[in-house]
């Protein structure tokens, strides 16, 4: 009884101070002369529908660089410290998988890796963008470790996808101080139609790169992962 | 007329949440708590939908797709690590 | 015409939203944890079900998302409550003392050997 | 034999796309084209699931069936645990029983399996080969052929028809 009483109480507490939250709210209508200029220009100078997506890219696009090379560095020394011996397999003792999550998974995995495809090519017209898919390509990956633990993931496969994106977004980048005003400078193609696939100019071609390589790098995170499990 | 009875549903969604939230601290097992987690969630896509509704952006949808998604992952990697079989 | 359609629509999300709220009463007053996932998951599942479907109707432009999230939580939630079930079946969670019967034999499920799993 | 696989699982994951962008435009649809086949190239060799399906004008018609005896089942199974639910007292009867199928594709089982926890007091436990074992909460029958005839054939004999 007590216990119950106490368990009234927290709930109650947490609703007194999501309430408070609530009604203590007033968005800030007003932008300041930074986000305005992006409000205002951004359309225009980038053509993206999706805001966030011309700041991540183009303005910011070094940053998004930077980004993708500190997770690379994360999958790189991850894969270092858990370096399996060649031959050694999973001496564990699992539990099988029972038959219908198995039969789920599979027919699972491919709708998942489709949607973080769309999730990283619709990045400048919707919300989300590479990093995004490239999570939720992961997550597809966890899936079928899950279902079917004793599958070996090709690493080749993983470790060729990351390194062509990764050198194909450096060389757009680069591709832009040849034949346009800079370094990853979004007016290498043309603007194309506010609001449609092609659009926004290599804004969609850069984060499609981005995309396979954060889901390349969190792939490799999980797998080196799920690899060095052995019981001791 | 059709405003106010989704407003109506999303106040006895907000409940049912809120229920499940009960048995979510209680207890008494983990799995317990793992079920109102789930329901919990699933309850929640409802939700957002009304929300997307509301506020007219389909693009809510998509968080929604990724919220089930995870929660579907979720329940199953804890399932999963009860009968050690990760 | 469309009127009517919006008119039905909400009714039925808000029968979506009652049992939802049902199931969570289930989820609360059942004795055990397998009649808990029982009451959870089918109303939880329908209800869901219908308020995505009431809200096809009130905005038939967006069926794409609805139709794919429908079909996603029709597949997803039944899986994902067995495959709990069973996890929780085989670490012995306690059935209530109201059960009468207990036929899943506890010795036929031991760990397999990775090895059995490879030859699939 | 492989390529009705692979085809299968193109024309799932191109619905899925058109359902997702739901514009007809000619861009996108190129789009989706080439990443499905890209898709269901690569992930042909692991889903062999696809295999066992039968096309042919009946099992289409008797998919269409199949949806509407299972939504029935599940709202009737939906107002049985509201009845229970708001019942004072409480009528339950749990117990995990046993049961057996006839279907053997691994896609077929599964929709059984589905079906079978979204419908009236019955969760599917555990499966091994034919053998499924089904928590109930309201015991009918101990005896293995009575409680298939009870829980399992309504849904089997449809499914036997599209799975085999």
């Amino acid at each position: 009884m007590v216990k119950n009483s106490l368990i009234f109480i927290v709930l109650i507490g947490f609703a007194v101070l999501l309430a408070d939250l609530f009604v203590g709210f007033n968005g800030n209508t007003d932008l300041n002369t930074l986000a305005n200029h992006y409000a205002v220009s951004g359309p225009e100078e980038v053509g993206s529908a999706n805001l966030v997506t011309a700041v991540v890219v183009t303005y910011r696009g070094l940053d998004t660089l930077g980004e993708v090379t500190i997770l690379f560095l994360a999958a790189a020394i991850v894969s270092f410290l858990l370096k399996v011996e060649a031959g050694a397999s999973l001496n564990r003792k699992l539990r099988s998988t029972s038959e219908i999550l198995d039969t789920a998974s599979r027919i699972l995995v491919p709708v998942i890796f489709l949607f973080g495809i769309y999730v990283f090519i619709n990045g400048h017209l919707s919300p989300g963008g590479g990093f995004q898919g490239g999570a939720i390509i992961a997550s597809g990956l966890v899936l079928m470790l899950l279902a079917q633990p004793a599958k070996e993931v090709g690493h080749k496969l993983i470790t060729l996808v990351e390194s062509i994106s990764g050198i194909s977004f450096v060389l757009i980048g680069v591709a832009g101080v040849l034949f346009a005003a800079g370094f990853l400078d979004n007016k290498l193609l043309s603007l194309g139609k506010f609001g449609t696939i092609f659009s926004a100019g290599v804004i969609p071609i850069i984060y499609i790169f981005v995309g396979l390589k954060v889901g390349a790098e969190l792939s490799g995170i999980i797998t080196n992962l799920h690899e060095n499990q052995n019981e001791a | 007329m059709v405003n106010t009875l989704l407003f109506i549903s999303a106040i006895i969604i907000l409940l049912a949440i809120l229920l499940t939230f009960y048995r979510f601290i209680k207890g008494p097992t983990a799995p317990d708590r793992l079920v109102a987690f789930d329901v919990m969630t699933v309850s929640s896509l409802a939700l957002i939908g009304l929300i997307a509704k509301f506020s007219s952006r389909i693009i809510y949808l998509d968080v929604a797709i990724v919220y089930g998604l995870l929660s579907f992952l979720g329940v199953i990697i804890v399932s999963r690590y009860f009968e050690r079989g990760l | 015409m469309g009127n009517i359609l919006e008119i039905i629509g909400a009714v039925l999300v808000l029968l979506g939203s009652v049992f939802l709220f049902l199931g969570a009463l289930g989820l609360v007053r059942m004795p055990d944890l397998y009649n808990r996932i029982q009451a959870g998951t089918k109303a939880s599942t329908l209800g869901t079900f219908l308020t995505l479907f009431g809200l096809l109707l009130i905005i038939p432009e967006w069926w794409g998302k609805l139709v794919l999230l429908m079909t996603f939580i029709l597949i997803t939630n039944p899986v994902s409550s067995h495959v709990l079930a069973r996890a929780a079946h085989y670490i012995k969670i306690p059935l209530t003392d109201k059960t009468v019967a207990d036929l899943l034999n506890k010795e036929e499920t031991t760990y397999k050997v990775n090895e059995e799993i490879k030859n699939e | 034999m492989k390529i009705k696989n692979i085809a299968a699982i193109f024309l799932i994951l191109l619905s899925i796309w058109i359902l997702l962008n739901s514009q007809f435009q000619i861009e996108v649809m190129i789009i989706g084209v080439i990443l499905s086949f890209v898709i269901s190239i690569i992930m042909g060799s692991r889903i062999t699931v696809f295999n066992e399906l039968k096309f042919s004008f009946g099992s289409v018609f008797y998919t269409i069936w199949y949806l509407f005896v299972f939504l029935a089942e599940l709202v009737k199974s939906n107002l049985d645990v509201a009845r229970r639910v708001l019942t004072p007292s409480l009528p339950i009867n749990p117990g995990i029983i046993k049961t057996k199928t006839v279907l053997k594709s691994k896609m077929g089982r599964m929709i059984l399996a589905n079906s079978i926890t979204l419908t009236p007091g019955t969760l599917t436990v555990d499966i091994e080969d034919d053998i499924l074992y089904i928590h109930c909460i309201d015991v009918c029958c101990e005896d293995i052929d009575k409680a298939t005839a009870a829980i399992v054939d309504k849904f089997e004999k449809i499914l036997v028809k599209i799975y085999g």
